[in-house]
C-alpha cells in the first residue's frame, strides 16, 4: 500500500469504476475544465482537482462540463440513472443545493417509492463542503443535516483517505441515489490507500479508537479533532471511543448504541449547525433507544447557530476544535 | 405525411381513450371515491398522441401533474392506472403515487411530476442515455406554458441546445398555469424564447391532431439522426378547471362554453377523417362504443382492487438500506 | 370574540398590516388568481383561499398574482424586503422549496450575518404543509426542519386559529426573515379569533394543557393528536402536559426543560421526517440540559424516514396518530 | 452624449481605482495575508463604471462573485474594502462577509453574491420597491456569462418583463465561467435571448467606456420613465484567472498576452480622450499617482485594522432572536 492524499484515492475511485462499467459517467461544472477554451483540456478536474486526468483516460463523451445550470445537470444526472447509466455529478459546494434540491429531494430521492418500487436510480451526486477555507458563509456549509433528513437518500462522509476511496466506490456501485460529500479541508491529507479496488460498506461504523470512559461520535474532518481531544484525555486517564459513522443515512445505530452501553457517556462533535443537525440526531436516537444505559447527559460539540464567518478568528471560532471536545468530555465524566 | 387506416384508427381510439378516461374521473370525483385531486387533460388529446404515436417503448417521455393524457398515450395500462388513481393497491405505482406521480419505466413513461418544471431536467438525462449509447431514441419533455417559465426548463432548453441532445420540448400552452392566464405570465413569445436557444422551434395547433403528428414526426426525425432538440409550442384548451376543487370562474361561461364547442380535438379530427373518406362515422361510433366499456372495465378493476397493506408505508424507499 | 376559521384568522392578519402599514404587499402564484384572464379577477386568493378579497380591498399594486417562478420572486421578495417594503410571499406548497431555497436560505437568510449587520430582511414566506390530504409525495411534506436547520430564518408553526392571526401579525411585524408554515389540514378548524390586530411573541410556547405525569411536545396539527391521547390518558389516571413551540426557530427551551423538570418524562410528537427532524432536535436539547431530570428514555412519535404516500390507508400509516401517542406515553410511564 | 470634464476625470480615476484596487489584492494574495481567495475583476472596469456612474445612492445593484469592481463603482470605501478582504473587523462587513460578500446598503450595493445567479432576483425586489415608491429608482443586476444561463437569471428576466420593472440586466461577458467558455456553456445568442422576453437588449463593446455609457444611459432613462427592464451584454476580458488559485492553463499565454495588450480599456479612455483633448495626460498621470496612493493607503488601513473578536461569531444572525 501506498500513501497518497484523500483526492488521489477519489480520483482512483473514479478510475476504476469508469474502467470497469462503461455506464459510468462523470459531469458537472468544470470537471474537465477548458470545454470550448484554447488551452488545456483538462486544466482543472474539477474545483479542487479530484477528475483530474478522467478526461484523457475516458474520453469527452464519458467525462462533461456543464453550464452553470444545476437544476438541469442534477436532473439530467438523475434521468440518466433512471434510464440505465450510473452518473457521478459534481457540485463543487455543497452550498449551492439551493439551486438545484427539487432534483435531489423531489425527484431523484423519491421516484422509487413514487412509483411503487419501480425506479432505479445509481446517481451518485459529490460536493464539497465545510468550513476551514476562509470562503465565507455561502462556500463552507456542513448542510449533510440536509440530505439526511430526506427518505431515499443516502448520505456519505469519508473522514480519510482509505474511506473515501472504498466508500465511493460502493457509492458508484449502490443502486440508489447517493450524496457523497467531501470535507474540502481534507482533499490534501494523506493514508495508506491500496492500488486496486475495494469497498466500503454503507452503514457500518468506523471504530477509530476504543476506551471505556467515554463514546465521542464524530464524522469527516472531525474525527481527527476528536482524536487529538482523546489523546490529551488519556494523558489525564480518560480513555475515549472514537465512531466515525462513516455514512448517516444509514447509520449505523447498533454500533454506537453498542459503545454508550459500555462508556455510558456520549459526546457527538459535529461541524454541521447544531438545530436538526446530525449531532441531534443522533444524540436522540440514543436516548431514546439506550437511556438506561447513560450516565452523564448526551452533550454535542457543534457550531452555534450561525452562517460561518469569513475571517479566521471568527471561523475558528466557529468551528468545534480540540478544547471543545476535551471539555465536552471532562462534563461528562463529571456527570453533569 | 401519410396516415395508414390502422394508424389512424390507433390515433382516433387513444384520443378517445384519453377523453373518457378523463371524463369518467371527473365523475367519479363526485363520488368521493378518489381519494386524491386530479389535473384533467381533456382537450388537449390532440398533443399527447400526436406526439406518442411517433415513440416506441424505449424512447422517453416526462410528463407533468396533467399527467394522464401522456400516459395513455405513452401505453401505460388504463386499468392499473384508474386503480392507482383509486389508490389502489394493484395501481400502477401500488397506489403510492396517484394521479401525480404515475409511471411505467417499461413504457418509457418517466413519471407524472407534482413539481412544475420537474420534468425537462429528468428528460435531458433520458436523452444523453440515449446519445450515449447510440440507440437513436429520442426523448420529449411535456410542460405547460406556466413550466416554460420556471427555471429548471430554460436551464434544460439549454442544456439540450449546447448537447444537441435528442429532446423535444412539447409546451402544452392552454392560455393558463392554475388561474393565471399565459398572456399575462409569461413574457415574449414562447417560440422566440425556445428559438433563441438555437433550437428549431415552431407553433402548433393542438386542435389539429395532423399538424401535431406532422410537426412530431420532424422533431423525432431530427432527435434520432443526431441533429438535436426541437421545440413544439402546442396551443390547446384545457376544458376543466386546473384540478378537480377548481370552480373556473377566471373564465367566463360563455369563453368555455365556446371553447368546448369550437376547440375539439376530437370532433376535428372526426370531421376530417370521415369528411376525406378515410374512415366512416360508423366505425368510429363503435370505436367509441369500445372505448367506453373499456373505461367502465377500469373503473370497476379500480373499484375492486384491494387496500394498501398498512405495512407497505415505508417499502420500496430505496432498493437497500 | 367569535369563531372563525385558521384561514379566515390568517386572512385577517394580513388584512389588518395591510391596512396598518402600506409596506406590506402580498404576491405569490395565484394569491389573487385570475391575471389576464376574462373572468373573475380574485378567483382564487391563493391554493387554500388565505388571500381572497385582499385585491378588492387593496388593490393589483399590493397584491400581485406571479409567473411559476419562485426562484425570481422569492428573491424578489427577499430583495423588496432589503429595501424598504414588507412582503409577504406565498409558496403554495412547502414541498416547492427546492426550486427557490437558495434565495431563502443563502441570500434572505445570510444576508444580515454576511454583511455584518447592515441588512435588514422583514420578508414573510407563507407555505402550507402536512401530509391528510392525499396529495402524495411532493404535495404533502412537513419540512420545517430544513427551515429550522438555518441560522437566520425563524421558523413559525401556528396550531390554531387564534395563535395563526397573533403569530401571523408578529411575523410581519418583525424584521427577520420568517417561514410561516400552514398545516392545510387546518384551513377549516375553527377557534375563537378577535377581531382586531393582536400578536403572539416568537419563542414563547404554549401550555394547551397540565399534569404531573408526562411532557408532551407537538406541533401544528399533532397538538390535537396529542390532546386526544392525552384525554384517554387521563382516564387511566396519567396526566400529561402538552406543549405547543409555536415556533421552533426561536424554541422556548426554557418551557419544555421546566415541564420536564416537572414531569421527568417526555414523548415529542412530530409529523415531519425523523431523522434531523423537530423531534430528535427537542429531543438532543432536553437530553443536553435536563438529562438528570429524566426518569425514562426520550420517545419520538414520528412517521417512518419515507417519503408520504397517496393511498389513505398508506397515509393514515404515515401520519403519528392517537394510539401512537398513547402507546409512546404508557411506555415511558413505565420507564421503558 | 457629452460628459463634463469633471465627470471625464471622474469616470477615469474610479476605474483606475478599481485596476489600481484588483492589482495590488492580486499582490497582496502572495503575502499569505489575505485568508480568502478573491475574483478580480481587471479588465472589466469600463463596465462597472459606465453603468454605475448613472446611479445615485438610492439606485440599487447586485453584483457578483466578482464583485470588488462594482463595489468601487458604487460607491464603497476603499479602504474598508480592502480590509475586509483583509478579514479585519474594520472591514466593510466587519470581517464576516469577505471578498465574495462587499455590500453598503447605504450606497445601493446590495451584495457581492457567492451564488452564481443569486442577484437577478434580489434586484427585481429592489426595483419593485422602487417601482411601488415611485422613486424614479432604477436597480442593476450584474451577472456573469456563465449567470446568465442559471434558471434564476431567466426566471427574473421574464418576472422583470411583464412587471415592467425598472431593472438593467447588465451581462458581463467575459468569455468564461471558471475556466468553461461562453462559446461552449451558452446556447444561443444572448442579445437574442434576452430579446425574446420582450426586453429591449443590445450588445455592447465593454472596452469602450463610451459605449457602455451611452448604452447604459438609454437603459437607465428607460427605467427612469416607467418603461420597463433593459439587458446590456457586454463584451469584455478577465485579466487574471478566474480566481486567485486559478492556473488559467486553458488560456493560451499568446491568448492572454494579446487580451492584456489590445483589449485595455483604461488605455483606450487614456487615448480617446487625449486625443480629443478632453483631459491631458499629464492630469491623468497625475490621477494615476492619487489612486496609487489611495491604494497604498487601503492597504494600510487593511492591514493596521482590528481582528474580530471571536465573540462576535454569533452576533447579527438575528435583528432580535
Ligand atoms: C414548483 C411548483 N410551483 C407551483 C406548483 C403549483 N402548480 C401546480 S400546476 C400549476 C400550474 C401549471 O401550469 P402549466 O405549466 O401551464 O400547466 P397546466 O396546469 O396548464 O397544464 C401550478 C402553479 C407546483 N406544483 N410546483
Ligand atoms: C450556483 C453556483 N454554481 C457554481 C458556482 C461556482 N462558480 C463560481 S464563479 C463561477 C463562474 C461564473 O461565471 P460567470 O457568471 O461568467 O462570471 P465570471 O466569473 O466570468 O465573472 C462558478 C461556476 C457558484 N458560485 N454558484
Ligand atoms: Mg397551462
Ligand atoms: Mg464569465
Amino acid at each position: 500500500m501506498a500513501r497518497k492524499s484523500f483526492r488521489q484515492a477519489l480520483n482512483e475511485a473514479l478510475r476504476h469504476e469508469m474502467a470497469r462499467d462503461d455506464n459510468v459517467i462523470v459531469l458537472g461544472e468544470d470537471v474537465c475544465g477548458g470545454a470550448g477554451a484554447s488551452g488545456e483540456q483538462d486544466a482543472w478536474g474539477g474545483a479542487f482537482g479530484v477528475t483530474k486526468g478522467l478526461l484523457a483516460e475516458f474520453g469527452p463523451e464519458r467525462i462533461m462540463d456543464t453550464p452553470i445550470t444545476e437544476s438541469a445537470f442534477i436532473g439530467a444526472a438523475a434521468g440518466a440513472a433512471m434510464t440505465g447509466l450510473r452518473p457521478v455529478a459534481e457540485i463543487m459546494f455543497v452550498d449551492f443545493l439551493g439551486v438545484c434540491f427539487d432534483q435531489i429531494f423531489n425527484q431523484a430521492a423519491k421516484v422509487r417509492y413514487m412509483f411503487g418500487g419501480k425506479a432505479v436510480t445509481p446517481l451518485v451526486i459529490r460536493a464539497s463542503f465545510g468550513a476551514g477555507a476562509r470562503s465565507a458563509s455561502q462556500h463552507s456549509q456542513a448542510l449533510y443535516p440536509l440530505f439526511t433528513h430526506i427518505p431515499g437518500l443516502k448520505v456519505v462522509i469519508p473522514s480519510n483517505p482509505y474511506d473515501a476511496k472504498g466508500l465511493l466506490i460502493e457509492a458508484i456501485r449502490d443502486d440508489d441515489p447517493v450524496i457523497f460529500l467531501e470535507n474540502k479541508m481534507l482533499y490534501d491529507s494523506e493514508g495508506e490507500v491500496p492500488d486496486g479496488a475495494y469497498t466500503v460498506p454503507f452503514g457500518e461504523a468506523g471504530i477509530l479508537r476504543e476506551g471505556d470512559d467515554a463514546t465521542i461520535v464524530a464524522l469527516g474532518r472531525m474525527t481527527a479533532v476528536a482524536e487529538t481531544a482523546a489523546v490529551r484525555l488519556a494523558n489525564d486517564g480518560i480513555d475515549c471511543t472514537i465512531i466515525d459513522p462513516r455514512t448517516v443515512s444509514p447509520l449505523d445505530e447498533d454500533t454506537i448504541l453498542d459503545f454508550v452501553a459500555d462508556t455510558g457517556r456520549l459526546v457527538i462533535v459535529d461541524e454541521a449547525y447544531p438545530r436538526c443537525g446530525t449531532a441531534a440526531d443522533i444524540s436522540s436516537i440514543v436516548a431514546e433507544k439506550a437511556f438506561h444505559d447513560l450516565k452523564a447527559p448526551i452533550l454535542k460539540v457543534t457550531p452555534p447557530h450561525a452562517p460561518v464567518p469569513y475571517a479566521p478568528q471568527l471561523e475558528e471560532a466557529f468551528l468545534p476544535d480540540t478544547r471543545d471536545v476535551e471539555a465536552a468530555v471532562r462534563s461528562v465524566m463529571e456527570g453533569a | 405525411m401519410q396516415l395508414s387506416r390502422d394508424e389512424l384508427l390507433s390515433a382516433y381510439r387513444t384520443m378517445r381513450t384519453i377523453r373518457m378516461f378523463e371524463d369518467r374521473v371527473n365523475q367519479e370525483m363526485s363520488t368521493g371515491d378518489v381519494p386524491g385531486a386530479v389535473h384533467l387533460y381533456a382537450g388537449q388529446e390532440a398533443s399527447a398522441v400526436g406526439i406518442c404515436m411517433h415513440l416506441n417503448d424505449s424512447d422517453r417521455i416526462a410528463s407533468t401533474h396533467r399527467g394522464h393524457g401522456h400516459c395513455i398515450a405513452k401505453g401505460c395500462d388504463v386499468n392499473a392506472m384508474m386503480a392507482e388513481i383509486f389508490g389502489k393497491a394493484n395501481g400502477i405505482c401500488q397506489g403510492k403515487g396517484g394521479s401525480m406521480h404515475i409511471a411505467d419505466l417499461d413504457r418509457g413513461m418517466m413519471g407524472a411530476n407534482g413539481i412544475v418544471g420537474g420534468g425537462p431536467p429528468l428528460i435531458c438525462g433520458a436523452a444523453m442515455t440515449a446519445k450515449y449509447r447510440k440507440t437513436g431514441g429520442v426523448a420529449v419533455a411535456f410542460a405547460g406554458d406556466g413550466a416554460f417559465n420556471q427555471g429548471t426548463t430554460q436551464e434544460s432548453l439549454n442544456l439540450a441546445s449546447i448537447w444537441r441532445l435528442p429532446v423535444i420540448f412539447a409546451v402544452e400552452d392552454n392560455g393558463f398555469a392554475e388561474a393565471t392566464s399565459s398572456d399575462y405570465a409569461v413574457a415574449g413569445d414562447i417560440v422566440e424564447r425556445a428559438g433563441a436557444y438555437g433550437i428549431p422551434s415552431e407553433r402548433v395547433d393542438g386542435l389539429d391532431f395532423f399538424a401535431v403528428h406532422e410537426a412530431a414526426a420532424k422533431a423525432v426525425a431530427r432527435g434520432r439522426s443526431g441533429d438535436g432538440a426541437s421545440v413544439l409550442h402546442i396551443k390547446t384548451p384545457r376544458y376543466y378547471g386546473h384540478f378537480s376543487g377548481d370552480a373556473d370562474t377566471y373564465r367566463t361561461a360563455e369563453e368555455k362554453e365556446a371553447m368546448r364547442r369550437d376547440q375539439d380535438c376530437l370532433k376535428r379530427f372526426r370531421e376530417r377523417v370521415t369528411e376525406a373518406a378515410l374512415l366512416d362515422a360508423v366505425q368510429l361510433d363503435q370505436l367509441d362504443d369500445e372505448v367506453a366499456a373499456a373505461i367502465d372495465a377500469a373503473v370497476d378493476f379500480a373499484r375492486a382492487g384491494p387496500l394498501p397493506e398498512s405495512s407497505e408505508v415505508a417499502t420500496d424507499v430505496y432498493l437497500d438500506y
